[in-house]
């Protein structure tokens, strides 16, 4: 496991990672402008899609693919509900929910550095894989609004419903994020090698340069999330807090794990799917929930995702799932 | 110049779309906003740096010289910021009639 | 603490650099301007999303505490304001002495 | 034409153009930060500038292109004053003005696909066509305004002047968008082959790919004022501004065509000066408007150009000039 | 609605944290601050262009409904003004309670 | 020297750098939206900071790094020193301090137009000349802020201090732009080849294009405050400001060149270490000011570094600084 787990701790990506972290920890006034970094974001999502696409529009669809995204499916609806039962009890039946929908979906950037991992190790991985992270970003949502909606409290159903179901659905399937990489995936099906040709310089040359400045940034947001931890009031402990942060990308990395097995999916499709169940979202749930669910405190579920979940996996949890794919293969 | 009342209105960011219709629903003569405000208060310290805007602020500046719409605008906007927090203040201004 | 007059002008970000140079002729004490801002009024709405910034306004805060000063802030804006729309209003304040 | 219409529709600018529109159709929260997009297209002018010069630094100025460069300034001249007339008696004469002052200038982000497009069917074109375009940008201002002022009610003339002519004249042709292009050209066209190859990656591989994200938000925002447009007073009806702002461009390419053929221009340079004299201003012109004639509704001339005439050249007009010039050759 | 006042600072970027923590020792209620605002005044123009942010202005607003909280603030501000410039004014408001 | 001075007059990122300084004179309303532009200074910051780590990585420290980075430091030192007792009597305390401050620390933009200016003429340099620049960054904020201290009038020192002296330390070490070379330093150290080869296409291709886009910036910049120099009052009269604001950079440099042939340092890495003394700080030391002594006047300090010596040295200051190397050697 050394070997691997040093090649991740070396790469530019992770480097820069940390050093955004350690930036917030001596209190740098480092920053990358925040309209910046979310063009970086919108970038990485726009490249990884147009990279799916064209590797779809290269390989032909199959049963392999359909297996995966079933799996895909299957474990965005599994999650979340059992995620829900677990936290119920340790904090409220709105924050619960919420986080329960974090942890279905998924993190796109954790995806698209666990891609880089895997080119840098030469693992070969499926275009079809960016197809399964685009499903797996929203059903979670309806999900956790839906098991929030049966188990509120009396008082908290007198409240008007803040969105039409309608609606609530478009806004899932239809946030910025989700819609971009859905967008870029079907483009770079349709316009394939051809167009792949043209955009290539901006597409592949830059990614892993574009994706170590952005990390760069997520480093200095997560650690302050980390900081701003301590002096915010919630059901959970900051200890608490960590330790679900931990255990819950564990657990549904463990899941996973057994069902790539189980499918006998490639080595890299099997770590990439692990690492989409494994990883919660902080961008298209949280967006959603502030909208649908005022009531939950961001300070529990973004704070859970961005600040425990996020550097975890990329630090940790990457290539500790590569070295269980690779030791049960 | 003709009296009226400014109000000013702090809310999240993802709400912002959801303020300007009802703005626009409650006969609001008009509106001003700035995006991408930072702020701090019961929900604690939002730092307006996230790539993804769950942690920025928006704020709102209505003119409106008829008493009635402004009595429906604050009450239409306590109650949106009663579930998702935000602060509202009303003021008198003189308006410049141009 | 004096009392002064806080001026609050919402007009188009193509029109500010005119807006300032109008303050400064005018002997405005000061003034802070908030770039990229956007707003719905008589004309329409201003999304403040175009690459061109032809959608964005912009808000200037001046605080005067010469009244005659104000005025003259007044009136050169209302005409400013006549012809390419934006609002203006005038509140009281007190300005703290540093 | 199939064939050439079909190989325009798929190529990643124009897919990523149209889902934008579909991103503000299904009302999708997508969107490029403002300032990032506002980057993106002084990106566009500084690369297309810079390699306009160099080409025009590798062929030297000749009779062709003196030909070519006063046919731009005639249908410059030319395009306003008809526009004026076809269009005052269905609006305001400040909106009037103001829109054939918009369709007398040229839209560099159409341009620029242009190149694109010819580039992809590997059609060659010469760089003093971006001269040609820097020269087209200004004059209509000046014209425009002239109308006005012959037409202007009695009422309208008693208003003081806003701009001293001479203040106007440096606007109009010191708008910083011309003034980029126009420097970067100079520029090109000094450093030439050396200072090519110093920015080469930046200016040329990774234009289309920047085409790409700039016309994504070009997409998003171009839908945004079309559904605007219906509640929107002007003189004119929706359905009257959708026909006038498709009109205008066939009637302006039409003369132009016209024009290329009589002086026998060879095929892509033909297409590139079509489309200039088709395309509607959506940046210098409306800027200058603003500040010279505020009276002028930007909802009739902005959407004129940005919401209906620059859809329809990208999507229909390029293909379909190119096919003209093809046919009639 | 509550009476309360509304005090509005403008000051330099650089020294927006030390406002922030300020306001926090000062028991402030909450704040909203608004980057990147330009402005003008005894120390010249501040155009909010530099890539390095040492030309550009923030703008904080608070809401204080505690006379004597009010006080600290409007103090505390004064002698952080006095050695850096900016301004701050104090008003009237009504804030919507939610 | 004619042959050298028109290399750098021609190269792209000089020519921006002027077409900008036009832009302003012509009141032209191009800009580079404030937050893109601060973006693209710390790709810079971050490009140079990891292709010196790399190049460290390749050659071993030795007895000529260590020679120069001494140098560097006993510049960074003395520079502040006498440029604050040759200012004292023309101004304030406080602005002769914060001035000293400035041109103790260096320009990173100098040194990095600098460094494509020797890539372009072929001329080698060594990596660790980045860590100098680093280096070179804090020491003389702290060295300012001492001889305002001792200096200080009876009065100014019953103001309470703004700052702890541990405090200032930190904020001048780990200030963000600091902070961002010596982290990319690192990281490109530990990285090395293998790092380099996977975000070469961001940090090497794209180094000079995004250098032209930044230097278009900063001419716009450096030209306004050259402009705003006449109506702000000071100690100095406009024409006075412009003199020291080449006077010292000449007499820093002077010094350099002294060291620099004493130390007998190759070619390219004695114009780097010329260029390091003879620029001025205009990010982390005025940031730095502002802070800690508010009292100084920025458009002393910043106008002196940003609006006369950065672009003197720019135009002049480095071929000058590299015909006396060659010159004296
Ligand atoms: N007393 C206050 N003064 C000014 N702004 C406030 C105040 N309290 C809250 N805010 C703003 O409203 C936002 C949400 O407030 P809250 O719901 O209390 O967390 C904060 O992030 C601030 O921007
Ligand atoms: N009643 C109002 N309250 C606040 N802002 C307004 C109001 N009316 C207009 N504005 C602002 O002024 C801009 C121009 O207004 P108008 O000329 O009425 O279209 C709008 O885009 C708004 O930002
Ligand atoms: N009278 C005023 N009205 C509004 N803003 C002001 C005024 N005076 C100063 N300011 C703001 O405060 C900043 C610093 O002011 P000063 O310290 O006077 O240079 C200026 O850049 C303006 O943004
Ligand atoms: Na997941
Ligand atoms: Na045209
Ligand atoms: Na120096």
């Amino acid at each position: 496991m050394d070997a691997l787990f040093l090649s991740n701790i070396t790469s530019p990506p992770l480097l820069f990672f940390m050093l955004g972290a350690v930036a917030t920890l001596v209190r740098s006034d480092l920053e990358i402008p925040e309209q910046v970094a979310k063009f970086l974001s919108l970038y990485l999502l726009f490249a990884i899609g147009f990279k799916g696409g064209v590797a779809l529009a290269e390989s032909p669809l199959d049963f392999e693919v359909a297996k995966g995204l079933l799996t895909a499916l299957l474990m965005a609806s599994l999650v979340p509900v059992y995620v829900f039962y677990l936290l119920r009890r340790k904090m409220s039946t709105a924050d619960a929910a919420a986080t329960a929908a974090t942890y279905g979906s998924i993190s796109a950037v954790t995806f698209v550095t666990c891609t880089s991992y895997l080119d840098a190790n030469g693992v070969a991985w499926s275009g079809y894989l960016v197809a399964a992270m685009a499903l797996m970003e929203s059903p979670a949502i309806i999900i956790g609004l839906l098991l929030y909606r049966i188990y509120q409290s009396k008082e908290e159903r007198d409240q008007p419903e803040l969105m039409a179901p309608g609606e609530l659905i478009r806004e899932s399937f239809l946030n910025g994020s989700v819609f971009l990489i859905m967008g870029s995936l079907i483009i770079g099906w349709i316009s394939g090698p051809v167009g792949k040709a043209q955009i290539s310089p901006l597409v592949n040359d830059l990614f892993i340069g574009v994706l170590c400045l952005f990390l760069l940034d997520m480093g200095i947001v997560a650690m302050r999330r980390l900081q701003d931890m301590r002096s915010a009031e919630r059901g959970l402990s900051s200890l608490g807090m960590v330790s679900w942060g931990i255990a819950l990308p564990l657990l549904n990395a463990a899941i996973a794990v057994g069902l790539a097995v189980l499918l006998d999916l490639p080595e890299g499709d099997a770590v990439l799917l692990i690492v989409l169940c494994a990883s919660a979202s902080y961008i298209a749930v949280p967006a959603a929930m502030r909208l649908a669910l005022p009531e939950a405190n961001p300070s529990v579920y973004l704070a859970l995702s961005l600040a425990v979940t996020f550097p975890f996996n990329l630090l940790v949890g990457i290539p500790l799932y590569h070295q269980a794919v690779n030791w049960l293969a | 110049m003709k009296p009226c009342k400014r109000i000013e209105i702090v809310i999240e960011q993802p709400l912002a779309q959801r303020m300007a219709k009802l703005l626009a629903t409650l006969n609001a003569p008009g509106y001003t906003f700035i995006d991408h405000a930072g702020g701090s208060g019961d929900r604690g310290l939002r730092r307006a740096d996230e790539p993804t805007g769950t942690s920025t602020n928006c704020v709102f500046v209505i003119a409106c010289d008829d008493a009635e719409i402004t009595d429906q605008i604050v009450n239409g906007v306590r109650s949106m910021l009663t579930r998702s927090g935000g602060i509202c203040l009303v003021s008198d201004a003189q308006w410049v009639r141009h």
